[in-house]
């Protein structure tokens, strides 16, 4: 099984990131940006097959280590993997 | 008030009536409230009651600590700007001054480490660019709980990085600090940060705002919804549910403020500036109210024209938010636009927000609307000041040395202390800061204090920061004139002079007598210092409410010195440079090993009771005997320098001995030669913390001119070895009492920290 | 000697370079501002060390898409000496000025610490004042310093001398314990196939006097004037 | 309309904190983890609303900033935001 979590900060957050990408695509010449937010994205492979343990078990990882709720949000999707 | 991370704060259109309730959110007492109240002549608004709040809070307005620290001596010749203003300032000839100050960022680096102790530098470092100087260099003094406690890796690694990620990215070398560990900080830990900056002493800017009808300027970033109520959460004990007030939690960007540093210092060169300052903590509504009390003028502000990241955002959270990377001026009438060209060249926000009047109020209007209006006098002149009842702390009994057993093993017990959590080398810390860049960094971290060069110039800067808690728990007064000694004894050990400190005074809940009893020891304990060694205090911060449920840190008065030495090329350091040095051993040796890291780490003595008395610090002695080494240094005649701390002698030789380069320059002591006739215990002469001293390793010659100087001075010095071998020997009574291989130390000492973060 | 050295937003490393040339060359450089349009005609152009926008997104990604930048890559391909140290060779290599790519250090945390070095290719117009194979001390401060190409590259880089330093330990071998971040075959600097881009982690212009810890920067500079010299 | 780029490390090269996370996580008790890679989320808004330009646009965007082919590769999500 395979997870792919996304890490984003919470609206309202400063994101430095973000704000200097947007500047740099308009110095490049891009128009019409409302808004640029940068996040993270974590794969995670699993020998875990019941999805529901392995949704809670990601949960958990989340919760612990790959994201730091006092200024991140984060989502979980499963995907089972090519011949598992 | 706040909810599932959004904070959700009532518009004052909504006219909803202040209740208890509200006002107790706010960290105000009734009898607070009823001042404010009798201040208006009304009942505030909600954006009032923030206000008040914030301002009357006791990060800004010192209510507990004023009565205390009116007590500091704030003078002396070199002086320029003691406290009161963004920083302090002294005078380092040559037209040049120095612009320092310390701060602590403890309660949100606790809750978010990384960001939490970046932001705390980025505030550090407006306090002092604010003042017209350029930063030169970063220090910082950090406490985190015991190393097994299951929090404290991940709060080591995540203030690190997040030190160094600011202070890399902004370019100001971080250059030195301390960093300790003990049980009483699990749940709140202290990162207290420093900043040194350099001004031309006639290119000063202060905060002062003057001219009725000038232009009140807002620059830096844009205004978010960030670190609402900052200024009340360091003002509040911590307790489990703090962990759910996180969205008080900014996120810095060191980006910015590096521009923010470079327009402002070009538009300081210019004649544009009445008067700046930084919005720190409770950001726009302390900073204009600063100014304006400063100049005895009003202010109107029109917060539609306040930049703003989020929409929506109501003027309660305007005025009390704590966006980062933000200054507030007054111009001159008529250089708006050449400022604006200058933040605009550096893609900064620049704004025209308001203007100065002569109400001597604080006047807010947001849509049209008058959203709040105060008599700044009542803000600033109304704050409480509390004479908060104390106790003084129970004095421990003084500890012989003869009643206290002396290790099984010397080698043993030094290699425990050196190769543990609080002795071992600091590198894996001060590797992840470029302590380098700007190219002035003379004395890299690692050794007493930290000096850098005046740019352009022969002149040094040396800094320290320093505290020793357990002593202060043991005795807050002693405690408290050590960790200004330690400070002007490590500045002096590089060969500076000494000319004034910053600190950062971080206790429990003064509402407890006990613990106001030790800040009010500890505070007389520096002052005493301060003026026995002509040391002034120039800026500082109080960090109060450092409990958690209900158990307060060991006090922690971190105290940052600064001093300068007129040449670089004329500075002493740790490492041994040469093979066949005399070592010579200045100052008195009593073997006081009471409140000594020996019985703590060693003897494994937890109790204030067990441990005992730390060792008094006499300021004559002190004064004297640096003052004897001082020049020595400048004389040129010595290169090689430590002064006594944590572990006494024995550690002092082991860090001389690892310090030096290729494999390791040993030495050969006898300790007989400390004190053939007092009868003090050999552990107590290698392991006995006694203040005041120093060791020097020079030729020959040259130890035989000392000895001869430190005599007819009356300075007790005494020969106790020489350099030599590739080991540190120390013989007693014709024995080895201790033989350690140089690598072996250092290995030890090398490991600890890089093995217990990788574990 | 005319150098430039170019200043983006948060280059931090701008001034110790420009005092390092002026002490070693006698010449002030001009200051070039990213926004500023013109370069003047210089002989040496200095990419600086820094945080570039704060290397938000990669290091060095924004500054390589700067105008300015693209004037740097005109005055490349005429011949003009360009030096990017750290973040500059962060954006030398964004700017595909030179090949591969300076991912995050391996241990993931910053270093500022100084290396030893090893000349690799001493006939190039920085290196000339080395001897071939000469081991220096340099130091060290990034946070992305992991040089990575693939294999045809880098092979390619070793077969023309390209790889002009590389990290050693003690000994003066370029084994893992002398490689500080993790970069593929202990690169810390490289050259392009012409000879007149650099690009190295390490800082030069830091260590060019005893008082700052060693002087083992100088012979860069030297090197450079020298190979004006004899131009 | 919201365009979701993923940016991520090409297989085959080293992906140094996706490796750091895979050792906190079995460190923290975790079992059965074959393997993390960590990459990047950027999130942005734009004015365009024909599908088409706005894929065009924002494949450049990742061409010329967004990503460094050296080392990344990249991959675009268009999403109508709601109420526009
Ligand atoms: N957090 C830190 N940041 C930078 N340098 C540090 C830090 N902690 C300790 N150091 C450095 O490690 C060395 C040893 O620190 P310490 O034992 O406190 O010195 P001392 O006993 O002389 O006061 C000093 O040079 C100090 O600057
Ligand atoms: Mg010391």
């Amino acid at each position: 099984m395979k997870a792919r979590v996304h890490v984003t900060l919470k609206p309202g957050v400063l994101d430095p990131q973000g704000k200097a990408i947007e500047h740099s695509l308009s110095d490049l010449g891009f128009e019409g940006i409302g808004g640029v937010r940068q996040g993270k994205f974590i794969e995670i492979e699993l020998a875990e097959t019941d999805a529901a343990k392995a949704e809670a078990m990601v949960e958990e990882m989340c919760k612990k280590l790959l994201s730091n709720v006092v200024i991140e949000n984060y989502s979980i999707e499963l995907e089972w993997l090519k011949g598992v | 008030m706040i909810m599932d991370g959004v904070t959700q704060i009532p518009d004052k259109t909504a006219k909803n009536e202040i209740t208890p309730e509200m006002v107790a959110e706010h960290g105000l007492t009734t009898e607070e409230y009823e001042r404010i109240v009798a201040a208006l002549g009304r009942a505030p608004n909600i954006t009032e009651l923030g206000i008040y709040s914030v301002m009357w809070s006791e990060h800004c307005s010192y209510k507990s600590s004023k009565v205390h620290l009116k007590t500091l001596p704030t003078e002396a010749p070199w002086v320029i700007c003691g406290p009161g203003e963004n920083a302090g300032i002294i005078d380092i000839g040559d037209n040049q001054a120095i612009i320092f100050k310390m701060e602590s960022h403890n309660h949100p680096s606790y809750i978010e480490p990384y960001q939490g102790a970046a932001t705390g530098v980025g505030g550090i470092l407006r306090d002092v660019f604010t003042m017209g100087a350029r930063p030169i260099a970063n220090m910082n003094a950090l406490r985190f709980g015991a190393p097994d406690h299951p929090k404290t890796k991940h709060l080591v690694s995540g203030v690190v990085a997040g030190i160094g990620g600011y202070g890399n990215c902004v370019g100001v070398p971080t250059v030195g600090g301390e960093t300790s560990f003990d049980a009483s900080y699990n749940g709140n830990i202290l990162v207290n940060a420093m900043t040194v900056g350099l001004a031309d002493k006639d290119n000063i800017f202060y905060s002062a705002a003057a001219g009725i009808g000038n232009p009140v300027i807002y620059v830096g970033s844009k205004t978010g919804r960030d670190g609402i109520h900052g200024a009340t959460m360091a003002s509040a004990e911590f307790t489990e549910d703090s962990e759910a007030k996180r969205p008080t939690v900014q996120v810095g960007d060191p980006f910015t403020e590096k521009l923010l540093i470079e327009a402002c210092l070009e538009l300081m060169a210019s004649d544009a500036i009445i008067a700046i300052q930084d919005m720190g903590a409770a950001g726009l509504t302390s900073s204009s109210v600063e100014m304006a009390s400063k100049g005895g003028v009003g202010f109107d502000l029109d917060l539609d024209k306040v930049p703003q990241r989020e929409e929506g955002m109501t003027p309660y959270e305007m005025c009390l938010s704590e966006s980062q990377e933000r200054m507030l001026m007054v111009l001159k009438p008529g250089r708006e636009d050449f400022a604006k060209g200058i933040f605009e060249k550096w893609g900064l926000d620049f704004a025209i927000i308001g203007k100065i009047t002569d109400t001597g109020r604080l006047t807010i209007t947001w849509r049209g609307e008058i959203a709040g209006d105060m008599p700044i006098a009542s803000l600033v002149d109304d704050a409480p000041v509390y004479e908060r009842p104390f106790v003084a702390g129970v004095k421990q009994a003084l500890l012989k040395a003869g009643d206290i057993p002396a290790p099984d093993d010397y080698g043993d017990a030094l290699m425990k202390l050196i190769g543990g959590a609080n002795l071992s080398s600091r590198r894996w810390v001060w590797e992840q800061y470029d302590h380098m860049v700007m190219a002035d960094t003379v004395a890299r971290p690692g050794g007493d204090a930290a000096v850098v060069r005046i740019h352009g110039s022969e002149k040094g800067l040396a800094m320290s920061t320093d505290c020793t808690p357990r002593y202060c728990l043991a005795d807050a007064h002693e405690g408290g004139k050590q960790a200004v000694a330690e400070t002007w004894r490590n500045i002096t050990a590089v060969g500076a002079k000494p000319l004034a400190i910053t600190d950062c005074l971080n206790f429990g809940n003064p509402e407890k007598p006990e613990i106001m009893g030790q800040f009010a020891e500890a505070v007389a304990g520096m002052g005493e210092a301060c003026r026995a060694l002509d040391y002034p205090v120039v800026s500082g911060n109080v960090s109060l409410y450092n409990e958690t449920n209900g158990t307060a840190i060991l006090p922690t008065p971190a105290i940052g010195g600064v001093g300068v030495m007129a040449s670089i090329r004329r500075m002493a350091t740790v490492p041994f440079k040469r093979y066949g040095d005399v070592i010579i051993l200045i100052g008195e040796s009593k073997g006081h090993l009471g409140a000594s890291i020996y019985l703590q780490e060693v003897l494994g003595r937890k109790t204030p009771e067990e441990l005992g008395a730390p060792p008094p610090v006499d300021l004559a002695a002190e004064r004297r005997n640096g003052d004897f080494v001082r020049p020595l240094i400048e004389e040129g005649l010595v290169d090689t320098c430590h002064d006594l701390s944590d572990g006494g002698l024995i550690v002092a030789l082991a860090e001389m001995a690892m310090a030096s380069k290729a494999g390791g320059i040993g030495a050969e002591i006898d300790a007989g030669f400390i004190s053939p006739s007092l009868a003090v215990p050999l552990h107590g002469i290698l392991f006995g913390e006694d203040q005041g001293r120093y060791l020097i390793a020079v030729t020959e010659e040259i130890a035989a001119d000392i000895l001869r100087r430190a005599e007819a001075e009356n300075v007790p010095a005494v020969q106790i070895g020489a350099t030599g071998g590739d080991a540190l020997v120390i013989r007693h009574e014709g024995t080895e009492a201790v033989k350690l291989s140089v690598s072996d130390m250092t290995s030890a000492h090398e490991s600890w920290l890089p093995t217990y973060m990788s574990g | 000697m005319k150098s430039a050295v170019i200043v983006f937003p948060a280059s931090n490393c701008d001034r110790d370079i420009a005092v390092a040339l002026e002490k070693i060359t006698g010449t002030k450089p001009h200051m070039v501002w990213h926004g500023d349009s013109d370069l003047p005609q210089v002989d040496f152009i200095a990419l600086p060390g820094g945080f570039s926008y704060g290397d938000y997104l990669r290091s060095g990604a924004m500054a390589a898409r700067s105008p300015i930048v693209a004037e740097v890559m005109r005055r490349a391909s005429a011949g003009v000496s360009v030096f990017g140290i750290c973040n500059g060779f962060q954006v030398l290599t964004e700017a595909g000025l030179l090949p591969g790519a300076l991912m995050r250090n391996a241990g993931l945390k910053f270093i500022c610490r100084d290396v030893k070095l090893r000349v690799e290719n001493a006939g190039t117009r920085f290196t000339n004042a080395y001897a071939q194979d000469q081991i220096i001390t340099l130091p060290v401060a990034h946070h992305d310093g992991n040089y990575f190409a693939d294999e045809g590259t880098l092979k390619a880089l070793e077969d023309n001398g390209q790889v002009v330093f590389r990290y050693v330990d003690e000994n003066g071998e370029a084994s893992e314990t002398g490689n500080p971040n993790g970069s593929q075959h202990n690169i810390a600097g490289i050259i392009n196939a012409n000879g007149n881009v650099l690009g190295m982690m390490p800082h030069p212009e830091r260590l060019i006097e005893a008082e700052l810890g060693g002087s083992d920067g100088r012979a860069l500079f030297d090197s450079v004037l020298n190979a004006l010299e004899s131009a």
